[in-house]
């Protein structure tokens, strides 16, 4: 297995120990401050995260190990996604502390509270570990890690009917999505004999006949996968679970698994895309998809009226636009769809957590996620509105922001590969996506206040807002640093 | 020295993030715009006239594949559109309340940061970098309408933002679709036009991406019949912004047309293309039948206003025609016209509405029934909007004419004695000289002459508001006077684009 | 001699019959059953898969391993999933699924 | 050292841009300004005739080069001076009555607040109608062309706050511009067929046959109409009786004597092109012809006295374009030089009346002013004598030549002029009797006096032209050739004949009158020109402006781009509408997408 202690499953070892360590931690302290785990934690992933760039990939990699678990640069990449929105996550966790001790606690005051910090180290892993996952196997038990750890976070709020009712469904629909998924993975098992992708890949390659089987089992297949990125038509868990979990994990939700979704699904589609005969089925069954999910997010979100679910439906156009990424088959571009992919997905790690960082805090003083809440924000806290809107210009694709790179490099691809329709309805869904993102702009910036009084802003929030902001125009003008991660 | 751009490009930006962290607004902002200026008059000064290609360029790599980099640089025609954006940014800085309902420095980093779009769209010699500084202004509009908008400030606002950003993301398809098609290897502009010749693009393809370029364009310029936002946003926006917006980015589109369309895509225009509805028509003749549509349609809506800002944005709309038909008349002559006369309808409209935001400042009304007699009133006032009113009419002596009169004589260059489709969309074109005439002078009739109504007031301009308004006036006759102070300049760039398809 | 093939029926019927609870009943419990019924289906082709597509003359181990690691997924799924029905009945005093639409839209 | 046409030309707009600067931004006096304005307007008259007496008769045309206005590579549009006679005689006329106006006009403005203003706009004047007498191509024409437009919008619409003046000044500009409008299409044509945009060049492209047919009729109205604008023929001659609503040195100058002559002037420039073209010839000349008739007729009944003038105006333009059509241009060009001289002498003296009479210009207010004036009085007569046309005036020999060439040409025209002759001689005869004889009719003209020498003396130098401008040794300075032509006794027979009938019905039909015994509707009412353009404005433009507006707004914005907007908004809702919020509906799209995907899967492949 070559050098033991530069390997990068290490990262992954480390999330795992620090989260065991935290709930120690958390169990033979109760009376301390829970957010003292919340910065443990943040202070852990940091190191993990100063690690991942000073881990190289082993070079030899003839040991068994490195055949389901991948170490090229889009599995660095996502497993800095993961840490990242990670260590967000528990920042907007520290802040929505107050709204878990309404709904969480018994007895003392931070009662029950502690889990909820050590609960994403776990997911962290879970997400860490599918970026290299590229076996079934593998695949299969990391994706229920994240999956699992996540119906205890969105019912966390076990005295709000919304959290629990968000539970439930994520719950429902996400076993259901799973038992698709593995009877598709089963389907494939039993066409090649292989769980390992890329021997399923020539295995498939040397399959005669048995085409509708290969369909049924890639159908299969895509349900689990579309579950996770949030296509349609297995969206339809997104919005009510978005709206009802508590928000930190609504962001988690919106980033780190769709991430993860989303390297997953780039790992398997690869081998079925490569199989010449079903290759134009399969893209047929891909644009469909990806047009459906680029309308319905993008349309569906017009009317709403409250942040969160417009948030959870703004993830759905998102990921239409990342599917049309992976469509696509470029000629003369000279970034690859999985790499555009990636890069969609660091900004939208930026973009997102800004959004919801600033909703957690303004929903700990106004008590309501309605887009009516940010009346007036300008007013009360300019920093917070101007925070704010560059999250959702960013969202929106405005230039000069790093959401517009993404779709920029996205346009580009689809041109590149001739997915004409595809782009007519993503420059339809993109120019939706200015009306619907922009509510919230109106909203803080033209209309009144109802009360005056300044919103609080912990430091900790502050920085994070402001890490944010710079990193999202920075990399809207200069995505050199973030490419460099996915190119050399 | 070729540093300079990036300083015009980012001076407003900075200044704008020091409004943000306390600096004192107005101070700040005039103070950018007058360094501005300064170094746009330096940069027109040292412009030399002989040589085409991009002066004072530079460039910084961004991404190195595909190459993206910042690259600036001016030819006669960017040069042209820089002046005019620096002109304009001062005198709208200048004309800005010294108080506004809520955050001044909002007010005016947001005038600031359209500047700096504007400034960096037309200095950009990336495709990517004149494609993203175009957006920066969309923001700031939408939160100047509004929040100090008049009238219905929200609904014309929403307009604008979302019908603008659906024009943007048209135009970044039409973009992308001809950067993938001469390569798709760089976004350097000067490398996309010399990869023209060997691409060798079917004409059929370079008409669809024509088309997308220009409906995407065309939105952005208000062309017919994407037109409806404009009027009322312009009508309804707080001064600078209206000034800013109508003088400087609306040229953005042409501007683009005139550096990416045309030269790039030079089989693009003369191959039919079946379109619904329309059946097999040419770019050119579409591009024909709505300029048409803005001069003579928009014409009429223009003469049917009752209020004065709404007409004013009529007739900006109106004139985005002219600019047209100097484009689609596909010689040396109509381009520099079309330039020519986007720096004179910027400066004319710019100074118009600086003028009739001062009359809605005192008076709260610009319905023009209700104004009478502000010549008697405030002379200074007066006599500025006759100068405008007559720029913008076309009058020999101010910037407009000389491009209009050469945008005409485009289209009659080589004719022969065959009327074509061009000749005769001009001479009904002509008829709009007429329409503009009849408006203007109506409402400058109504507005300014005859008795005051009993009771009116208007004061006069003080002296510190008269200095932006001399300023655009002289701009005008300056140019109108002696346009080879422009045409000069634009010539040798011009002509390679004239001559890209030529070949 | 069982083929391949019945297995597979069997565990195609498994598979619908549980989809089908899962579409059609009512109570929250039992549409839970009913999926760890899919995942069942999932088990029994695995293992079917792996009797009979042999290497080397031997079962193909991959899919029983992968069936151990259902059969374990499943089980931390139920753990989770009834604390979470259960969270459920105490704050509702209900586990219809008729009852679970204040989120709609 | 700049040439003399350079500063011909450019002098007068320096002084503009000076009188304005320093009467608005340095409270100069106005008086100053005004002398300063004059001051340049009388270099400019002794540089004109160094021009023509610095002229040998037999030195070439030439075109002095100024500078170049635009240059686009393949086209530069240049401002150049031509001399040549047809030029320097123009020249001479332009800025002799123009001094002359400047110098009356410093009596009749003396007190007027907007005096600066008013020299300015005259500056501005002798500048653009110096530039359409110099130009040498068409573009610079045009650019002239518009400017003589916006100094006559200034003028007439010095007393702006007045209702009246201001919407003739808007009336003016605005008829103006649909001449324009023809103008510039013509200049376009002859662009794209010749390629070129000076006069030589055009010539030289016509004579080589490059444009020839319907398109070169076309082209030749086109550029007519041009003229038809600014000399106020039919159909557009309606704006310049209105345009009287400027002070009266400015009709003098402008709408009498030069500017609408420039039409006049324009037309003989381009005769070349009229030369090849005849159909387009006959059309003008009859144009000419129609106008002369019915602006005699509209003037027989006029009571102001400007306004009579005016019609006059109208009528010998007319008279000028047909002569024109008729391929007479030298006798067009000899009528307008005495015909600015008289005109001009008469709406001085008119101006003299009406500032005597506080501004009364209402003839039957007036009467016996001849007593009171005998100074005006005997000017006035002497400008009446050449206006009808009484032999061995100036009037007489220009206006034989034009019948001359009516008689060699076309019959019909020869009887119209012959008409108008008759009528000319019926209403100004009318307006002296009325005017000056009998008695005073109100307080105004009773305690009229005579006016300071300031303005008699323009008057009386413009007599004195008036008289002997028609004879050769002037004549045939000014003219572009000589234009005596031969003693023909029937012409002089029918011009004496119209003379005679016309003043002697007149005379006693008014004598000793104090209201009209005439009282004929139709051209008291200028045939209903004005009410027939306000019902087409109304309707062609107003009301039908209002519906493309209203298709406008109801159409693109409300159906269209917000029906767009509420579609989508709808579309929205109705997907909306999906997230039902049930459970096992959820769980049954999850299915159905499945069965779908794998249906249009299997139908592909």
């Amino acid at each position: 297995m070559g050098n033991f202690l530069e390997a990068p499953y290490l990262l992954e070892a480390v999330v795992v120990v620090l989260g065991l360590a935290l709930l120690m931690l958390e169990a033979f302290l109760p009376k301390a401050d829970k957010r003292l785990v919340a910065y443990i934690a943040l202070f852990g992933l940091a190191g993990v995260l100063v690690a991942s760039f000073n881990m190289k990939a082993p070079e030899n990699l003839e040991h068994s190990f490195w055949s389901f678990y991948a170490t090229d640069n889009l599995a660095f990449f996502y497993k800095n996604i993961a840490v990242l929105a990670t260590m967000l996550v528990i920042v907007m966790a520290i802040e929505y502390t107050p709204v878990l001790e309404k709904y969480v606690s018994q007895g003392s005051k931070q009662g029950g509270l502690g889990e909820f910090f050590c609960l994403p180290v776990f997911v962290c892993a879970g997400l860490m570990w599918m970026a290299s996952a590229k076996e079934f196997i593998t695949i299969f038990v990391s994706l229920e890690t994240v999956t699992i750890s996540f119906y205890v976070l969105v019912a966390y709020m076990r005295r709000n009917v919304g959290s629990l009712e968000a539970g439930v469904k994520y719950l429902i629909l996400g076993a259901l999505s799973t038992g698709f998924f593995v009877y598709g993975v089963t389907w494939v098992f039993g066409l090649t004999g292989e769980t390992h992708l890329e021997k399923i890949g020539i295995a498939l390659q040397g399959l005669e006949g048995s085409d509708s089987a290969v369909l049924f089992a890639f159908t299969l297949i895509l349900v689990g996968l579309g579950f996770k990125v949030a296509a349609v038509p297995f969206h339809v868990w997104v919005p009510d679970v978005y709206q009802g979990a508590p928000t930190p994990v609504t962001a988690f939700l919106s980033v780190g698994s769709k991430a993860a979704g989303f390297i997953v699904a780039t790992r398997i589609l690869q081998p079925f895309l490569e199989m010449e005969r079903l290759h134009s089925s399969f893209t047929t069954i891909l644009v469909i998809v990806t047009g459906a999910t680029i309308l319905f997010g993008n349309f569906a979100a017009i009317p709403q009226t409250n942040f969160k679910r417009l948030l959870a439906y703004s993830s759905i156009s998102h990921a239409g636009f990342l599917l049309l990424a992976l469509t696509c088959t470029p000629d003369q571009f000279q970034l690859t769809p999985g790499q555009v992919v990636a890069f969609y997905l660091a900004t939208y790690l930026l973009m997102t957590m800004l959004c919801f960082l600033v909703l957690t805090i303004v929903r700990r003083s106004t008590e309501s996620d309605e887009i009516a809440a940010f009346s007036g924000l300008h007013r009360r806290s300019p920093f917070l509105a101007f925070a704010l809107l560059i999250g959702v210009i960013s969202l929106a694709g405005v230039p000069l922001t790093a959401g517009f790179l993404g779709k920029f490099f996205v346009f580009t691809l689809a041109i590149d590969s001739g997915r004409w329709i595809l782009l007519a309805f993503a420059v339809v869904g993109a120019a939706s996506g200015f009306y619907y993102y922009l509510k919230v702009a109106r909203a803080m910036y033209w209309e009144e206040p109802t009360e005056l009084a300044a919103i609080e802003i912990s430091p900790l929030a502050r920085l994070a807002l402001l890490l944010l902001i710079i990193a999202t125009i920075v990399f809207g003008v200069y995505p050199a640093p973030i490419l460099g991660l996915l190119t050399n | 020295m070729s540093n300079l751009l990036y300083i015009l490009i980012f001076l407003p930006i900075l200044a704008s993030i020091a409004i943000a962290l306390g600096a004192p607004a107005r101070l700040s902002a005039i103070g950018a715009a007058l360094v501005n200026l300064a170094i746009s008059l330096f940069l027109f000064a040292s412009f030399d006239s002989t040589a085409a290609g991009y002066q004072f360029a530079a460039s910084f790599p961004v991404i190195p594949s595909p190459e993206i980099s910042l690259s600036v640089g001016l030819d006669g025609m960017s040069l042209v559109m820089v002046l005019l954006t620096a002109i304009v940014t001062l005198c709208a800085v200048w004309v800005s309340p010294k108080q506004v309902e809520g955050s001044l420095g909002l007010y005016y980093c947001s005038s600031l940061l359209i500047s700096a779009g504007g400034l960096g769209a037309f200095c950009a010699t990336d495709l990517f970098f004149f494609y993203a500084f175009h957006e920066l202004a969309l923001i700031p509009t939408f939160l100047m309408i509004g929040i100090w908008g008049t009238g219905a400030r929200k609904m014309v606002a929403w307009k604008i933002t979302i019908y603008l950003g659906l024009g943007s993301v048209i135009l970044l398809a039409g973009l992308l679709a001809l950067f993938i098609n001469l390569g798709g290897k760089s976004f350097d502009m000067a490398t996309m036009q010399a990869a023209v010749a060997a691409a060798e693009l079917p004409a059929t393809t370079q008409a669809w991406i024509f088309l997308t370029l220009l409906i995407g364009f065309g939105i952005l310029i208000s062309l017919f019949p994407f037109h409806s936002w404009a009027a009322p946003a312009y009508a309804s926006a707080p001064t600078p912004t209206s000034m800013l917006h109508a003088g400087v980015l609306k040229k953005f589109g042409l501007y683009g047309l005139l550096r990416v369309a045309v030269p790039m895509l030079p089989g693009g225009i003369n191959t039919p293309l079946p379109l619904p509805l329309l059946g097999e028509i040419t770019v050119l003749d579409l591009m024909l039948w709505l300029l048409l549509g803005n001069i003579i349609v928009i014409g009429l809506v223009t003469i049917a206003q009752k209020d004065l800002d709404l007409m004013l944005g009529n007739s900006s709309v109106m004139h985005m025609g002219y600019v047209f038909l100097g484009i689609a008349s596909y010689n040396s002559i109509g381009f520099s016209g079309a330039v020519v006369l986007m720096f004179g309808h910027g400066i004319s409209i710019a100074l118009l509405f600086a003028l009739a935001g001062r009359i809605r400042e005192h008076t709260g009304t610009l319905t023009i029934s209700r104004l009478g007699g502000f010549g008697k009133l405030a002379p200074f006032l007066g006599l500025t909007f006759a100068f405008a009113a007559f720029a913008s009419i076309g009058l020999p002596g101010f910037a407009n004419f000389a491009g209009e009169v050469a945008v005409f004589l485009g289209a009659f260059k080589g004719a022969g004695t065959e009327i074509t489709f061009l000749q005769g969309a001009t001479i009904v074109a002509l008829w709009g000289v007429v329409i503009s005439a009849v408006y203007m002078l109506r409402a400058y009739r109504s507005v300014f002459k005859g008795e005051p109504h009993e009771g009116a007031t208007m004061p006069d301009l003080t002296f510190s508001q008269r200095i932006p308004v001399l300023i655009l006036v002289a701009s005008l006759l300056i140019v109108g006077l002696y346009p080879p102070i422009l045409l000069d300049k634009i010539k040798p760039g011009i002509e390679l684009i004239a001559k890209a398809f030529a070949e | 001699m069982v083929t391949l093939n019945a297995y597979l029926l069997v565990s195609g019927l498994l598979f619908a019959i549980g989809f089908a609870g899962v579409l059609l009943r009512r109570n929250i419990i039992i549409i839970f059953m009913c999926l760890e019924l899919m995942l069942s289906a999932s088990n029994l082709s695995l293992v079917a898969f792996s009797r009979f597509n042999t290497v080397n003359g031997l079962p193909n181990y991959n899919g029983q391993i992968l069936v151990f690691f259902i059969i374990a997924v499943a089980a931390a799924e139920v753990a989770v999933g009834l604390a979470i029905i259960v969270a459920l009945f105490r704050a509702r005093r209900t586990t219809h699924v008729e009852d679970m639409n204040s989120m709609k839209g | 050292m700049p040439s003399t046409p350079a500063i011909i030309l450019f002098l007068p707009l320096a002084v503009a841009a000076f009188v304005l600067l320093a009467s608005k931004g340095f409270k100069l006096n106005a008086t100053v300004c005004a002398l300063v304005s004059t001051a340049s307007v009388a270099i400019t008259l002794v540089l004109s005739l160094a021009l023509i007496f610095g002229a040998k008769s037999d030195s070439p045309d030439e075109v002095v080069k100024l500078f170049t206005w635009a240059d686009f590579g393949s086209l530069q549009l240049e401002i150049n001076a031509t001399l040549d006679r047809l030029s320097r005689g123009m020249l001479f006329v332009v800025t002799f009555i123009g001094t002359l106006v400047h110098v009356f006009s410093l009596g009749y403005m003396k007190d007027d607040a907007g005096k600066a203003r008013y020299y300015a706009g005259l500056s501005l004047f002798m500048f653009s109608m110096t530039g359409i007498v110099l130009a040498d191509n068409f573009a610079m024409m045009f650019i002239f062309w518009e400017l003589v437009g916006v100094s006559s919008y200034i003028l007439i619409g010095h007393w702006y706050t007045k209702d009246s003046a201001a919407d003739a000044a808007k009336k003016a500009f605005l008829t103006n511009r649909i001449g324009d409008f023809g103008f510039m299409i013509g200049i376009l044509i002859l662009f794209g067929a010749t390629g070129s945009i000076t006069f030589a060049g055009v010539e030289q492209g016509l004579t080589a046959g490059v444009l020839t047919g319907g398109l070169l009729t076309a082209a030749t109205l086109c550029i007519f109409c041009g003229a038809v604008g600014k000399s106020a023929q039919f159909p557009l001659h309606v704006w310049l009786p209105d345009a009287m609503e400027g002070p009266t040195p400015v009709s003098a100058l402008i709408h009498a004597a030069t500017m609408v002559a420039a039409g006049v002037y324009m037309l003989v420039r381009v005769s070349f092109l009229i030369g090849v073209s005849e159909n387009a010839a006959t059309i003008i000349a009859y144009v000419g012809g129609f106008t002369a008739l019915i602006a005699a007729l509209m003037a027989t009944q006029q009571d102001d006295i400007k306004r009579i003038l005016a019609y006059s105006t109208l009528s010998q333009l007319g008279y000028m374009v047909m002569a024109v059509g008729l391929a007479a241009g030298e006798a067009a060009m000899f009528h307008l030089f005495t015909h600015a001289f008289f005109k001009a002498l008469l709406f001085l003296g008119s101006g003299a009346v009406i500032y005597a009479c506080h501004h009364e210009q209402d003839i039957w207010k007036m009467g016996g002013l001849k007593d009171k004036m005998k100074g005006t009085f005997a000017t006035f007569a002497i400008g009446t004598a050449a206006l009808i046309a009484v032999p061995f005036t100036s009037g007489f020999f220009s206006k034989e030549a034009i019948l001359e060439a009516a008689l060699h040409h076309d019959m019909l025209l020869f009887l119209c002029a012959a008409g108008v002759a008759l009528l000319t001689a019926f209403y100004m005869t009318r307006l002296v009797v009325v005017a000056f004889f009998g008695k005073a009719r109100t307080g105004h003209s009773d305690h009229a006096t005579e006016v300071p020498m300031i303005m008699l003396a323009p008057l009386m130098l413009l007599a004195f032209l008036s008289i002997f401008s028609g004879y050769s040794i002037i004549a045939d300075t000014l003219s572009p050739a000589a234009v005596h032509s031969e003693f023909n006794l029937a012409i002089f027979l029918t011009s004496l004949g119209a003379l005679i009938a016309g003043a002697g019905g007149a005379w006693i039909l008014y004598a000793g009158k104090d209201k009209d015994p005439l009282n004929i509707g139709i051209f008291r009412n200028k045939f209903y020109f004005d009410e027939l353009y306000s019902v087409i404005i109304k309707f062609a433009q107003d009301k039908f402006a209002m519906v493309v507006s209203a298709v406008d707004d109801l159409f693109i914005d409300s159906l269209c781009v917000n029906g767009i907007s509420r579609a989508v908004n709808g579309f929205g809702l109705l997907l909306r509408r999906l997230q039902s919020g049930n459970l096992q509906g959820y769980a049954f799209v999850f299915g159905l997408g499945i069965l779908v995907i794998l249906y249009i899967a299997l139908i592909n492949t």
